[in-house]
């Protein structure tokens, strides 16, 4: 994320970071029995997660497409038009 | 799940995923990222979570990162032209990689189920079924082809994902049906701004059935 | 993981996808070519027969030489592609087709006499069966949008893009339109809701078991529109017409596969059929009924083989009708193709956005209205 | 049938105009009328009962404060709220005439629909909050009315007078209640009544008194008294009906209605009693004097009301609630016959309000005259009208109080005389001294039964057994012949120099301008606005700029300024920078949270 400056890449990368923690919230909640049963507490805010990961993927991508439209451009070294 | 599966998957996972970042044509990260996907999909079923696992192919391999394809397609984005790296920016990366890396480790090594191992979790059929039991004596809805199941050893994982989210988070499931309804709305509003763009408004819509 | 269990599923797997689905994916293509012959007046291939003699046998080597040409054909690669991507997108349309009929249930327990469990005729057991085809179909997805944009031409982006939009859009329809079945049945694994189906009659056909109920006649009105809707989509999914805009010839020449000759070309193909094999097989399994025969006789033919050496019989009876039932629903497949003619694109996202998906939802309440009223 | 019904009928009746019938000013007035009739009939239907309930717990902090919306049905409520029912109710009926040509009519009966209930419900509070917002209620009405004309700069200007003139008597009135509230613990009438019957613990005499004074700036304000009594006068720009209604009869009675109310507050405090006795006095004087040199009808009889509450005011103070109710009950009565009297005449002059512009009315419009003139007389306390009893009542109280104040009072009482008989000398007798006067024409029968059945009432509602009926307070008083005598004198002398000084005269003998001019009182405010104000202004622009915009606004700015310059290096509008940042942070949160625990 920090070294790749395309926008779309960026994007991918967050996914990448949201998966590994929801690995980690899959593990706890396989490895915590809960009345002898996996702690599906823990898979529900996986399942949580991969929704508004999906909505926001979606926000993501249209934002990067109104970005290209009008930019030309999603490389995120030359968008930083926010600092001024 | 075998511990040669679980390498398996764990390199399948970690590689692509190291894969996406390295690689500089988008096309092939976004490819890289749905094999990684798929490995994090075999580890959840790994983890008997099938449901979510499931669930992580459908949406994120079979649904997201189909958009993303799209949309590299649709920009036509080419290579990122390879710049020279600001080598104190690279350092820094690096760095702070190595030292969450550390801290995640010092929090493993101090964790117990850090070094267990899922033999050493195994699912307790009997205490799950004699607890359903309880419960449905007092009242509290349970589904019955679940117990079923359970008694035949099998863990019906959809069924009782399910019993959990229609009984304990049934109004987080509704506000996140909202939040995809304003997700949908804003994608189109975004989508349609300077000429209509079918593509970007409609698939980004189609998240809201597959939750 | 004991031995037992990978030799089963070694065998079943061989059985089922080489032994049945190939061989079937081939020879549908010769009675689609025969069938949409005679539909249009025509004859269709009747002359290969045995090789070197006169015996026509119908034309039914037909697939094997048509086999045999794609794979003699020169294996030519254009210069203008992306290498990589070119080579590899007809195998991830091949492979995902594939890998869903992992959980399709194609027979009864087989019941062995020197075994002491049956075999359950399905190669993965799952729970989480429909999910399963749903999740593997979509990334089918990928081999045609790459086949599509490693091409690097401009017809078969065009239609690289069209298939996928297409294909993602009637997901959600498709996905939508099986949930009613699953409300009633309460099970997600397909050979669950088969065996209840063979008790309790069929979705579509209740007529046996507790199929006489009033409910069960009453769901007939969200099952008969979810199994339309489910059944469009289908034809959708597959790019079959009247829906195959993806690959129409007048505006896009072939499509995504337009650079592609010989075996790659021949992969997408039965990647096609295989998609609608198993297609027609989910659609079988779910509201047809599956490997099951109607009437409850089931439990009549159950009850002549149990306990003797012909335990097996009911079994690959049941595996045979299974296959009757596909066969019968690619025939429909086929006439469709035969009469219909192709719909423009705006009128296919039309209908996928606007009437599929809502009447898909406003079914789900139907069904969930009759369960709790009823 | 409950008294709520009293609140709601006014209440529905704002609604209905403002949300529906907003577009036809004749539908309003219907629907104004009805509901004002309505507030009468359900009064005379609750005559014989008498109830406090509590509609619902409106406030409740803990048990350190309680607001109840509750209601009082008590003689006092019965007798206050008949007087303002019927008043209201003619005042309506006439104003159907009189506004009759009047493009917002119905913004005119909405208004006068929102009086209504904001007078009910002051009237029928049972404790201070619930009466305090009443009381700005009145106070918006008001202000409304006023200035109705509000194209007129004249009426626009006399309702931001009205208003922010009661605004500093409302700040009394609001400082009294919370010091109340802080003594006692309790903000309702019956909860400081037994905290006053169990011994006021815990206050001294001295915060008491300050509280009931505090509570009777409110009165001051509302009622008009010196020094903030130069709103009234100019709030006769309003229309006459509303003058009659609000600025004689209810609204600045509600100020004596308050006092009352909160009368045994007053009884507990000597020298409170003595000065709201005094401040009433002194009012009931000022406003005579003043009224003597005035030209325009409408001040005249302003004046005279202003006195007349300073009469009541005094009385009050004297430590008789009943006598200053019983002549606030006669004074609604013939003062809202001569507001309304003056309404006709006006109305007949074509809006022609000097009264140096009128004379020879009496053949013109001689229903008018016999009423003006009972009006009149008992105003002026002619033996045996309504205006007699209370008068007397008062004079008597005033008598056995304070001889000094008596003296005033005598005094005040002469004035009156002279300057109602001037009043009626100069419009009614002689010849007409304008065109418009001599082409009036008696009003309409709408206009006039109004004026006949308040003639008949300022006769005899004095009375013992028709005040008895209406549920007036009456006074404990015994005849005597001292103070008749004394009343009758100056009635006569004060009568008889008013003929002799102006029949026949064309314009004023003699102007004493101390008196014309109000005793400056407007300039005195005016100049102490524009100086004290002003340098009171200068010194905060001065701590403003130094402390607020220096210090606080702009040491904060500069503070910002300097942060965000600071801060403006880290904002490269990077992506990347910002993930790094990111990055970081989770590295540090981690650190600290886990292992440094």
């Amino acid at each position: 994320m920090i070294i790749r400056r395309s926008a779309l890449v960026i994007l991918m990368c967050l996914e990448i970071m949201l998966s590994a923690a929801n690995l980690a919230l899959v593990a706890f909640s396989r490895f915590r029995l809960e009345a002898g049963l996996p702690d599906y507490d823990g898979q529900m805010l996986v399942f949580f997660v991969i929704t508004v990961a999906a909505a926001e993927v979606a926000v993501g991508l249209a934002i990067v497409v109104a970005l290209f439209r009008s930019r030309r451009t999603i490389d995120v070294t030359t968008l930083t038009s926010m600092s001024h | 799940m075998p511990l040669p599966l679980f390498i398996l998957f764990s390199a399948l996972t970690l590689g692509f995923a190291v894969a996406v970042i390295a690689n500089r044509n988008p096309v092939t990260a976004a490819l890289c990222l749905v094999v990684s996907f798929v490995g994090l999909a075999a580890l959840f079923i790994g983890l008997s979570a099938f449901f979510i696992g499931i669930v992580q192919i459908l949406v994120y391999a079979g649904a997201v990162m189909v958009l993303f394809l799209f949309i590299i397609m649709l920009m036509d984005i080419e290579e990122e032209e390879r710049k020279h790296f600001d080598r104190l920016r690279t350092a820094g990366g690096i760095a702070v990689g190595i030292g969450v890396a550390f801290l995640i480790g010092g929090v493993l090594w101090d964790f117990d189920y850090g070094k267990a191992s899922l033999d050493d979790v195994p699912v307790q059929f009997e205490a799950a079924i004699t607890l359903r039991e309880a419960d449905a004596d007092s009242g509290i809805v349970r589904s019955a082809n679940a117990t079923a199941a359970l008694r035949e050893g099998r863990l019906k994982d959809v069924a009782l994902v399910g019993e959990k989210l229609f009984n304990d988070y049934n109004l987080h499931l509704q506000m996140i049906a909202v939040l995809i309804l304003i997700a949908t709305i804003g994608v189109v509003t975004l989508g349609k701004k300077d000429s209509p763009a079918p593509d970007s408004g409609s698939s980004g819509g189609d998240k809201a059935s597959e939750s | 993981m004991d031995l037992g269990l990978i030799i089963s599923s070694a065998v079943k797997i061989i059985g089922f996808v080489f032994l049945m689905l190939m061989p079937m994916i081939a020879y549908i293509i010769w009675v689609e070519r025969r069938f949409l012959a005679i539909i249009q007046d025509r004859i269709g291939p009747n002359r290969v027969g045995i090789p070197w003699t006169n015996v026509g046998l119908f034309g039914l080597g037909q697939p094997i030489a048509d086999g045999l040409k794609s794979f003699l054909k020169e294996d030519f690669t254009p210069g203008h592609v992306n290498k990589f991507y070119y080579v590899i997108a007809p195998a991830l349309v091949m492979v995902p087709a594939l890998l869903t009929c992992a959980v399709l249930p194609f027979g009864r327990d087989l019941v062995l006499p020197f075994l002491d469990e049956p075999i359950r005729l399905v190669i993965a057991d799952l729970d989480i069966g429909p999910i399963w085809i749903f999740a593997i179909a979509s990334l089918g997805v990928y081999g045609i949008v790459l086949a599509g944009w490693a091409s690097n031409s401009k017809y078969p982006f065009l239609g690289g893009v069209r298939a996928t939009s297409q294909m993602i859009s009637y997901e959600i329809s498709l996905g939508l339109s099986i949930i009613p079945v699953l409300l009633l049945f309460q099970h997600l694994n397909l050979n669950d809701i088969v065996r209840y189906q063979s008790e309790h009659g069929w979705l579509l056909l209740p007529m046996w078991g507790d199929g006489w109920s009033v409910q069960r006649w009453l769901y007939l009105i969200p099952a008969g529109v979810a199994f339309i809707i489910f059944v469009v989509s289908m034809f959708a999914e597959t790019n079959r017409t009247p829906f195959d805009l993806p690959e129409c010839e007048t505006e896009l020449v072939a499509g995504y596969h337009t650079e592609y000759g010989s075996m790659k070309f021949a992969m997408f193909f039965m990647g096609e059929y295989a998609a609608m094999i198993i297609g027609s097989g989910l659609a079988v399994t779910l509201f047809l009924g599956g490997w099951s025969l109607p009437f409850g006789l089931d439990a009549l033919v159950l009850g002549v083989f149990s306990d003797t050496w012909f335990s097996w019989v009911p079994a690959l009876l049941s595996t045979g009708i299974f296959f009757l039932k596909i066969v019968c629903f690619m025939l429909f497949f086929i006439w469709v193709r035969g009469t219909l003619p192709r719909f423009r694109y705006d009128q296919l996202m039309k209908l996928g956005w606007i009437i599929f998906f809502e009447a898909a939802l406003a079914n789900i309440f139907i069904a969930a209205g009759i369960l709790m009223f009823a | 049938m409950s008294p709520a019904l009293l609140l709601l009928l006014p209440l529905l009746s704002v609604v209905v105009i403002f949300f529906g019938t907003k577009w036809s000013g004749t539908l309003s007035a219907l629907v104004s009328v009805a509901s004002v009739a309505g507030s009468l009939g359900v009064t005379l239907a609750l005559f014989s009962t008498d109830s406090s309930m509590v509609a619902m717990n409106w406030i409740a902090l803990g048990d350190v404060l309680q607001v109840d919306i509750g209601l009082r049905w008590d003689r006092l409520a019965r007798g206050m709220m008949f007087v303002v029912t019927l008043v209201g109710t003619l005042v309506h009926v006439f104003s159907l005439a009189y506004m009759r040509e009047d493009e917002a009519k119905a913004r005119y009966f909405g208004c006068l629909s929102l009086f209504m209930f904001s007078m009910t419900g002051i009237v029928l509070a049972d404790n201070l909050v619930m009466m305090f917002i009443f009381w700005e209620l009145v106070g918006v009405s008001s202000y409304l009315l006023i200035g109705h004309w509000f194209t007129k700069a004249s009426a626009a200007d006399a309702a931001k007078k009205a208003f922010i003139t009661n605004r500093i008597g409302d700040f009394g009135f609001l400082i009294g209640i919370l010091m109340l509230f802080g003594l006692t613990g309790t903000v309702s009438f019956t909860g400081l009544e037994n905290w006053l019957a169990g011994g006021h613990a815990g206050a001294s005499a001295g915060l008491l008194t300050a509280a009931a004074l505090c509570l009777f700036c409110g009165a001051v304000g509302k009622s008009a008294q010196a020094p903030l009594h130069v709103w009234l006068p100019d709030a006769m720009e309003g229309p006459t009906p509303v003058s009659a209604l609000i600025h004689a009869a209810t609204m600045v009675a509600a100020g004596v209605f308050m006092l009352v109310r909160v009368g045994f507050l007053i009884e507990a405090s000597e020298t409170a009693g003595l000065v709201i006795a005094w401040v009433g006095g002194f009012t009931a004087l000022l406003a005579a004097l003043m009224a003597t040199q005035q030209d325009d009808i409408k001040k005249i009889l302003a004046y005279s009301t202003l006195s007349q509450l300073g009469y009541m005011v005094m009385v009050v103070g004297l430590g008789s609630g009943e006598a200053a109710m019983f002549h606030l009950y006669t004074h609604a009565f013939f003062k809202a016959l001569l507001f309304l009297g003056a309404g006709a005449i006006i109305y007949a002059c074509h809006h022609e309000q000097n009264i140096w512009k009128m004379g020879g009315l009496k053949t013109r419009m001689p229903i008018t005259f016999a009423a003006f003139g009972i009006g009149t007389l008992a105003l002026i306390a002619f033996p045996f009208t309504s205006g007699f009893f209370s008068k007397e009542a008062i004079l008597d109280i005033a008598l056995h109080e304070n001889k000094l104040l008596f003296l005033i009072a005598a005094g005040v009482a002469f004035l009156t005389a002279f300057y109602m008989s001037r009043l009626l000398v100069v419009t009614f007798l002689g010849a007409p001294r304008s065109e418009h006067a001599g082409h009036a024409k008696e009003v309409s029968v709408i206009m006039f039964v109004p004026l006949l059945i308040l003639a008949f009432l300022s006769v005899v509602a004095g009375y013992k057994p028709v005040a008895e009926l209406l549920q007036a307070q009456l006074p404990d008083v015994h005849w005597n012949w001292f103070v008749f005598f004394v009343s009758l004198a100056t009635m006569l002398a004060g009568a008889g120099l008013g003929f002799l000084r102006y029949l026949d005269k064309r314009s004023e003998p003699k102007v004493i301008p101390v008196l014309a001019n109000k005793f400056y009182f407007d300039e005195a405010y005016g100049w102490a606005v524009r100086n004290l104000q002003d340098g009171l202004a200068w010194v905060v622009r001065g701590l403003d700029a130094l402390f607020i915009d220096g210090l606080a606004v702009g040491g904060i700015t500069r503070l910002t300024e300097g942060v965000g310059c600071l801060f403006r290096r880290v904002i490269t509008g990077n992506l990347q920078a910002y993930s790094y940042l990111f990055g970081v942070g989770v590295f540090v949160l981690i650190y600290f949270t886990v292992f440094l625990r």
